[in-house]
């Protein structure tokens, strides 16, 4: 029981979190009233834990997995893991929160019975409990297994709504992009794999050394964290999934999701470094990322879309930092995921409150809302001023930091880093503004406390980082010394002097401030980019793709056969063609024989030939009858040649199954009137398909020939088989050794052989006489 | 004689996929019939060696007992299976009124369009963002009219 | 049709041919013809029966009516011979007596459990045939009706076009 | 010991075939009688597993005279598999009530072909035994006796008995030119005998077993008899009776002519590659469900094939394993697909993340090992034709997944109970293996070494 006393803090925490969807699910199952309590208190513990295991030492835990590909089970709680377990726990804990209170105002809105409330929650903490697993994985396959954990509660949250077309196409859309693309992580551990035979991390950053394969392998999983922290190109999915419940894109956001991809980052960055032109591929990608983002966040109208625009761009910082590297880059970016996590999840939280309050989610169509919702306003302003970087706010040291990180490349990243800060500067300032200031311009429902608390509280916390910055610069040092392998000092402090830093975050307040002041000039020419953005961006090529595909399917189904004689000459054709094919590539010297012939050969030669004839006569009557006589003179001449073959067994049987077939083809045919079977013979065939109906044929006795020539051509194989059958049949009893072999040695042929005709016989009986046995 | 037989067994199998190419039930099962016929005659050949029957007592040379018991084997479950076949066309026969294969595959295409119609969403309207999701709707072909037998 | 001639010498011919298929059975070890060969001919009997008289009068005829169990019967006769000798501890399909023992004879007639093999295979190719052949011919009474049954096949059709 | 399976599915088929299947104690009996012979399946698939290959001439004779069965790693893996989804499908059928009076019967015997066709070492053995199997997918085709389902039975029997006889051919072919027919003694006899035949025997085995996988351009028949049959028979069809096809390739393909495998590859990975492509863009805009799930095994078959156009033992292993999992999951979907409720709807939803290979459903591990062999293989072509595939199947499953549980599901009445709980399981099921893949892992490992391993000279 040494678990027990001493309980391992990396499993603990991931126990604790897989119990919350877990018990979630239970409670509503059990009392579908309780599951908001349940989820709250699970969280909590969940939180709790991750606080208890970031106190103490860092942790792992391993026991084998998956023993054939020597795959542990092997889990680290270090420092990386630790900010985004306390991250994914702590603002779950929120996300929670402000769900207990904003559900059952959506259910009410959209008529949904309690019981959902037990999949939301479940998912929701899912998606959590993936997080958590997701940071701690130590095993590429371990990891790859949560990565898709995450994805799949996505789908279910995004299209939490299913009754509605838009949250339907964006669950697809987004489980498409990040689902395909999370084959890249898998494609990239196996390439490792290929290269270092282990699937698990530190025994790969034990050994790198840069090589084309661990290049293309960090290049693949770094397209699936792009994807999924929504990077140009793969960005569009982000803004469609604002259709989930407010929630769930606020943890989305801040926590999960999106952070995951960055995570990611964090993670291989030992494997990033390795090759220079993947960092700078970052500081493009990001870079992309920013702009787009922060220009589209510009001109929406939508609250949720501002913010998820602004979330592309946010993002877009934390990928250029880890892609300019060093000290600052690297621990820049985990202190910036932080203070963005805290700041996103509040203003969508906002929000959603609105939403629900007003009925309204545009900025055209709002206004004043601080008058109605003061507290609201309070907590959603501190959360803004945390994204516009103002000092006395986390937000301040983030944007510090990134400066910091630019300075160390040259002035034209400084540049870019200020426009970018500005845009950010301006959109978020934009929205806040629109939301809370001007005239009212709508009524307001109250909402309840749920809804506002967690948003001031969070907005809280943004301040707090911004006066006592020492915890939260704790957490992103620890994390960024396990991405960078070596201990990193993080120097966050107020500085009163002239360093670049701080000359960059006044141009930022400058040029943001005129950004929100110019609006109505940049205005319209603003949206007419991005309008033409969006018709040649990647969201239309995904849809074009997707139109594209539809009508490739349709377009070749009308090729498929829909006809059972196109069937079988499809069958029969491609066989020919294949056996054609072996015919043609194989040596075919001395493969066909024409074989002696004997005087004595030839009574069978002629009943050999007379079958063949009486084989094709079989095509020729037109009438039913005379056909199945014609098949009989086959079935009877096919005897003879048994009988000359030098087996009288096969001819007597043959004989008499031909008799009885002859007879229950007729009973068939007597059953069928006349009428129908004669209408038939006179039918004539179209004149291109008796042509096909030869060539297919043809066909198919030439594929005939040549295998049976091929084989036969060949010497019978001197068997011992047949001479031991032979000298062992005395001893079993028999003199006949054909039969001796039907009821001894291949009895058990013969069992199967009666077998068949009992199932055939069963299953006539069935058809006939519908089912009765006598 | 090598080349005989073989002849002898893809002049069946070609008569045989010839008629399985027809529209006629019938015929086609008396197609499957040759083709079944084809494949025993070639097992039997399969153990060309000319001799006397294997039974004792033997004479100097015997043919081989096994291909025998084999072609045995397979004409049985060859006459199982076809006789089930019959039953099957009949009932096939009974419920469309037609052994005429083309008759079945218009009704098949009818089922089809049929399965078509089953309040299915657009497929083109696929997560079009914000730009309008025209997509030319699929026309689900009517189904044609059965034309009058006989 | 079914001439006072036809129905004589049917009835005449049944016993023979029985008798021959039992000695085709019994002989099979010997000379060429098996147990399968032997449930063809008294199948092919009991078809001349059938068609001399109908399906109505075969109906008379005692057990007939519980042919289509022999096939049951005879793959279980079947499968106690293959199968018996594994319960017993001896490879599945063992025959009795072992090879090269001598076996009890009546006249030259062996009795080794390959003939209760044989027996099954006779009672399910026999079943078969008849069972096939009677089905076929009830089945023609009842075509009468088939016009209206297929007007409902295919509704039922219809209706299975919205379910599936 | 050996026969066991074997003995109960015969016996027991025999006697529920006498009596009256729509009868629910009936049912009952036939559903015990092949929970057993699963269960005694297995205790011989852990004697398989700890004392190896197992053999048996029937009747006592030397081998080549008798008929040998044997059983290795291979023949238990698929047949526990297609006994698990007959099971099932027998299960789902007796909740919703069984129609016709032969269906139990025929799913025992159907279970005894299968059986009987991974268990048997004998060529023409295993052809015996596939008519068996094939015989009772043939009546239980017209099972549910609508028009529709008689003409897919048709459909279904002619194309299938063609392959039949091929591959009757291709076994006469094969005695004639080794003079064996127990696999053990054709292996040994190959390489003594001239290519040119072999090849032609092996193209027309690699016809005849395409025909049952549905591969492409074999497939023809496949979308109309996966649309016309009832849930439970496709399940079976698809989850039990394909199996064969796979295992006739793997074990004629991989074990008895590996030299023909290798020199046919390029054909089997460019069947392979469309049958992939074909399947999964027919897949996307197909109306109806079953029809979606047709095109999409049509398309998973392709995966197996290009896994044994790979070739060696990740090839081949990844050909097993993908046969399983898929298996599995295309039982699971196509009785999922017919019925309605949100559990339901969460066992497809699982089901579909394992045809996608989405974690942790199984279907990853197939993806998994396919990858993996192409990489070893340096078949980057490969790795991209899965990726594509993978992407289409995300793709034409969550449409279908869409409409049928989110959007059509809302208004329909949810199904009867029992046969959810049956679906659940089987999406559980796919669950642990996905988490726990090692038992699934080290067997198939233990079947690739026991077909490549023992490469005997002759």
């Amino acid at each position: 029981m040494s678990w027990l006393t001493d309980p391992n803090p990396a499993l603990a925490v991931l126990i604790a979190a897989m119990l919350a969807p877990l018990l979630t699910v239970l409670a509503g199952a059990w009392r579908p009233a309780s599951v908001r309590a349940v989820a709250v208190g699970t969280t909590a513990l969940a939180f709790g834990t991750a606080i208890w295991a970031t106190a103490i030492e860092p942790s792992t835990f391993s026991i084998m997995w998956i023993e054939t590909w020597n795959v542990q089970f092997e889990l680290a709680f270090d420092g990386l893991a630790a900010m985004y377990a306390l991250l994914a726990t702590g603002i779950g804990l929120f996300v929670v929160l402000y769900a207990a209170g904003y559900m059952p105002l959506h259910r009410e809105h959209k008529g949904r019975p309690l019981i959902d409330d037990a999949r939301f929650f479940g998912f929701l903490l899912l998606f959590m409990a993936s997080m958590v697993g997701l940071v701690m994985a130590q095993d590429l396959l371990l990891l790859f297994v949560f990565w898709d954990l995450t994805a799949v509660a996505s789908f279910f949250l995004i299209g939490f709504d299913r009754d509605e077309e838009d949250a339907r196409d964006s669950a697809l859309m987004a489980l498409l992009v990040t689902g395909i693309s999370a084959i890249g992580v898998l494609i990239g551990a196996l390439l490792l794999w290929q290269e270092y035979r282990t699937f698990s991390l530190p025994l790969i950053f034990e050994q790198t050394e840069t090589s084309v394969t661990v290049t293309w392998a960090t290049a693949l999983i770094l397209v699936a964290a792009l994807a999924k922290s929504a990077q140009f190109p793969f960005h569009f999915w982000l803004p469609r999934a604002m259709v989930a419940p407010t929630p769930v894109s606020s943890y989305l956001h801040s926590a999960a999701m999106v952070a995951a991809g960055v995570f990611l980052i964090g993670r291989i960055y030992p494997l990033i470094e390795l090759e220079p032109w993947l960092g700078d591929a970052l500081v493009v990608i990001g870079a992309a990322s920013m702009v787009v983002g922060g220009v589209v966040a510009l001109t929406r109208d939508v609250f949720k879309q501002v913010l998820a625009y602004s979330t592309i761009s946010q993002y877009g910082y934390v990928v250029v930092m880890f892609g300019l590297g060093g000290t600052y880059g690297v621990g820049g970016a985990m202190f910036y995921v932080i203070a963005h996590a805290l700041a996103k999840c509040a203003l969508f939280m906002t929000a959603g409150a609105l939403t629900e309050a007003t009925g309204k989610q545009t900025l055209s169509e709002s206004g004043g809302a601080v008058r109605a919702m003061p507290l609201l306003a309070f907590g959603s302003l501190l959360a803004a001023v945390g994204i516009m970087a103002l000092p006395l706010t986390i937000g301040f040291f983030k944007d510090e930091l990134f400066f910091a990180a630019a300075t160390e490349h040259g002035r034209a990243m400084q540049f870019f880093a200020v426009f970018g800060a500005a845009l950010s500067f301006a959109y978020i300032g934009r929205l806040w503004i629109g939301i809370f200031l001007g005239s009212v311009k709508q009524e307001h429902r109250p909402i309840g406390a749920l809804m506002t608390w967690p948003v001031v509280a969070l907005g809280i916390l943004t301040v707090l980082g911004g006066v006592w910055v020492q915890p939260f610069r704790e957490i992103a040092e620890r994390a960024a010394s396990v991405s960078y392998a070596q201990a990193i000092d993080l120097d966050i402090a107020y500085h009163f002097d002239a360093r670049p830093e701080n000359v960059m975050v006044l141009g930022v307040y400058g040029l943001g401030v005129v950004l929100l002041l110019t609006e109505r000039w940049w205005r319209n020419s603003m949206r007419a980019l991005v309008s033409i953005g969006e018709v040649i961006g990647p969201a239309h090529l995904y849809l074009l793709t997707l139109r594209a595909l539809v009508r490739l399917s349709d377009s070749v189904h009308d090729f498929e056969v829909r006809d059972l004689r196109s069937r079988i000459a499809s069958i029969l054709g491609p066989a020919g063609v294949l056996v054609g094919l072996a015919v043609i590539f194989t040596p075919t010297e001395g493969t066909f024989v024409v074989g002696p012939l004997q005087r004595s050969d030839i009574p069978l030669l002629t009943v050999i030939i007379a079958t063949a004839v009486s084989g094709v006569m079989v095509t020729f009557p037109r009438d039913h009858l005379r056909m199945v006589l014609t098949l009989s003179c086959v079935g009877y001449s096919l005897a003879v040649v048994y009988a000359f073959l030098g087996s009288p067994d096969v001819a007597l049987v043959a004989v008499l199954i031909e008799t009885i077939f002859a007879l229950v083809l007729i009973a068939i045919l007597v059953l069928m009137p006349r009428s129908i079977l004669r209408y038939e013979s006179r039918l004539r065939p179209a004149r291109w398909r008796l042509g096909r109906d030869v060539t297919v044929a043809t066909i198919a006795g030439l594929m005939a020939f040549f295998v049976a020539w091929s084989a036969l051509s060949r010497p019978s194989a001197s068997t011992t088989v047949i001479s031991r059958q032979i000298e062992l049949t005395p001893l079993a009893h028999g003199y006949d050794i054909v039969t001796v072999i039907l009821a001894d040695f291949r009895g058990f042929d013969t069992m199967g052989e009666i077998t068949v005709v009992a199932i055939a016989f069963l299953g006539i009986i069935s058809l006939i006489r519908a089912g009765r046995l006598r | 004689m090598i080349l005989a037989l073989s002849l002898g067994v893809a002049v069946l199998f070609g008569a045989g996929a010839y008629l399985m190419l027809k529209h006629d039930l019938i015929r086609l099962i008396i197609g499957m019939v040759l083709i079944s016929n084809a494949a025993n005659l070639f097992i039997m050949s399969a153990g060309l060696t000319n001799g006397a029957a294997p039974i004792y007592p033997l004479g100097d040379e015997t043919t081989d007992p096994l291909v025998q018991a084999m072609t045995l084997t397979a004409i049985v479950i060859s006459f199982a299976v076809t006789a089930l076949v019959l039953s099957l066309a009949y009932r096939v026969y009974v419920s469309h009124l037609s052994v005429d294969i083309r008759e079945l595959s218009r009704a098949e295409e009818m089922q089809a369009d049929r399965d078509d119609e089953v309040g299915q969403p657009d497929p083109e309207k696929l997560g079009a963002p914000y730009t309008d999701a025209e997509g030319d709707r699929r026309t689900v072909a009517q189904p044609p009219n059965k034309e009058a037998q006989r | 049709m079914t001439t006072e001639l036809y129905k004589v010498s049917a009835r005449i011919l049944l016993l023979p041919t029985l008798l021959v298929a039992l000695g085709v059975m019994v002989k099979g070890y010997a000379d060429p013809g098996d147990g399968f060969s032997a449930g063809v001919i008294a199948a092919l009997a009991f078809a001349l029966q059938l068609m001399v008289f109908g399906p109505g009068e075969l109906d008379r005829l005692p057990l007939i009516r519980y042919v289509p169990y022999a096939v049951f019967l005879g793959l279980i006769i079947s499968l106690l011979t293959a199968f018996v000798p594994s319960v017993m501890g001896q490879t599945l399909f063992t025959h009795w007596p072992p090879a090269g023992d001598s076996a009890p004879r009546f006249g030259t007639l062996e009795f080794i459990t390959a003939v209760a093999f044989d027996v099954g295979v006779f009672l399910i190719v026999f079943g078969f045939g008849v069972g096939v052949l009677s089905s076929f011919a009830r089945a023609e009474g009842r075509m009468r009706t088939s016009e209206e049954r297929v007007a409902r096949a295919r509704a039922a059709e219809g209706e299975a076009g919205n379910t599936t | 010991m050996m026969e066991l399976p074997l003995g109960i599915l015969w016996f027991g088929a025999v006697i529920v075939a006498m009596l009256d299947g729509t009868r629910r104690r009936n049912a009952v009996l036939s559903i015990v009688i092949l929970a057993s012979a699963l269960v005694s399946t297995l205790v011989l698939g852990a004697d398989v597993y700890r004392n190896g290959t197992q053999e048996m001439v029937v009747g006592g004779w030397e081998q080549g005279v008798g008929i040998s069965l044997r059983i290795d790693t291979l023949g238990i893996i698929f047949a526990v598999l297609s006994q698990a989804v007959l099971l099932a499908a027998l299960v789902f059928e007796t909740a919703n009530g069984i129609k016709a009076r032969i269906f139990p019967a025929l799913v025992l015997f159907m279970g005894l072909g299968l059986t009987g066709v991974f268990f048997t070492g004998d060529a023409f053995n295993f052809y015996v035994f596939f008519e068996i199997a094939m015989i009772s997918a043939y009546v239980l085709a017209s099972y549910g006796e609508t028009p529709r389902q008689f003409r897919s039975a048709f459909i279904f029997i002619v194309v299938n008995l063609l392959g039949s006889m091929l591959f009757l051919i291709s076994i006469a072919a094969l005695y004639h030119t080794t003079g064996r027919l127990d696999m053990v003694g054709i292996k040994a006899q190959v390489p003594l005998v001239a290519e040119s035949p072999i090849v032609l025997i092996s193209a027309t085995i690699f016809v005849a077993f395409g025909v049952k996988l549905g591969l492409f351009p074999f497939h023809f028949w496949l979308p109309a008899v996966y649309t016309g049959t009832r849930a439970s028979v496709v399940a079976i069809l698809s989850g039990a009776l394909a199996n064969i096809g796979s295992y006739g390739l793997i074990r004629f393909g991989a074990d008895v002519l590996p030299r023909e495998l290798e020199f046919g590859a390029p054909v089997l990975l460019i069947l392979g590659a469309v049958s992939i492509v074909y399947g999964g863009v027919q897949s996307i805009s197909r109306h109806s469900a079953n029809e979606v799930l047709a095109y999409s095994s049509i398309g998973q078959v392709g995966y197996i094939m290009v896994a044994l156009a790979i070739g060696g033992e990740a090839g081949v292993f990844a050909a097993i394993l993908y046969t399983v999992i898929n298996g599995l999951n295309k039982a699971l979907l196509f009785l999922a697909v017919s019925m309605r409720g949100w559990l339901v709807g969460t066992a497809f939803a699982i089901g579909a993340f394992s045809v996608a290979g989405v974690p942790p459903a199984a279907g990853f591990l197939g993806k998994l090992v396919l990858f993996q062999a192409a990489i070893e293989d340096g078949s980057w072509a490969i790795v991209v034709l899965v990726l594509l595939g993978g992407g289409l199947s995300f793709l034409y499953m969550f449409q279908l997944y869409r409409r049928r549980f989110w959007i059509a599901g809302e208004e329909e009445e949810e199904s009867a109970h029992l046969p959810q709980v049956i679906v659940v399981g089987m999406a559980v099921g796919l669950l642990l293996i996905g988490l726990w893949p090692q038992p699934l892992l080290e067997l198939a490992d233990q079947a690739v070494l026991g077909i490549m391993g023992t490469d005997t000279a002759p």
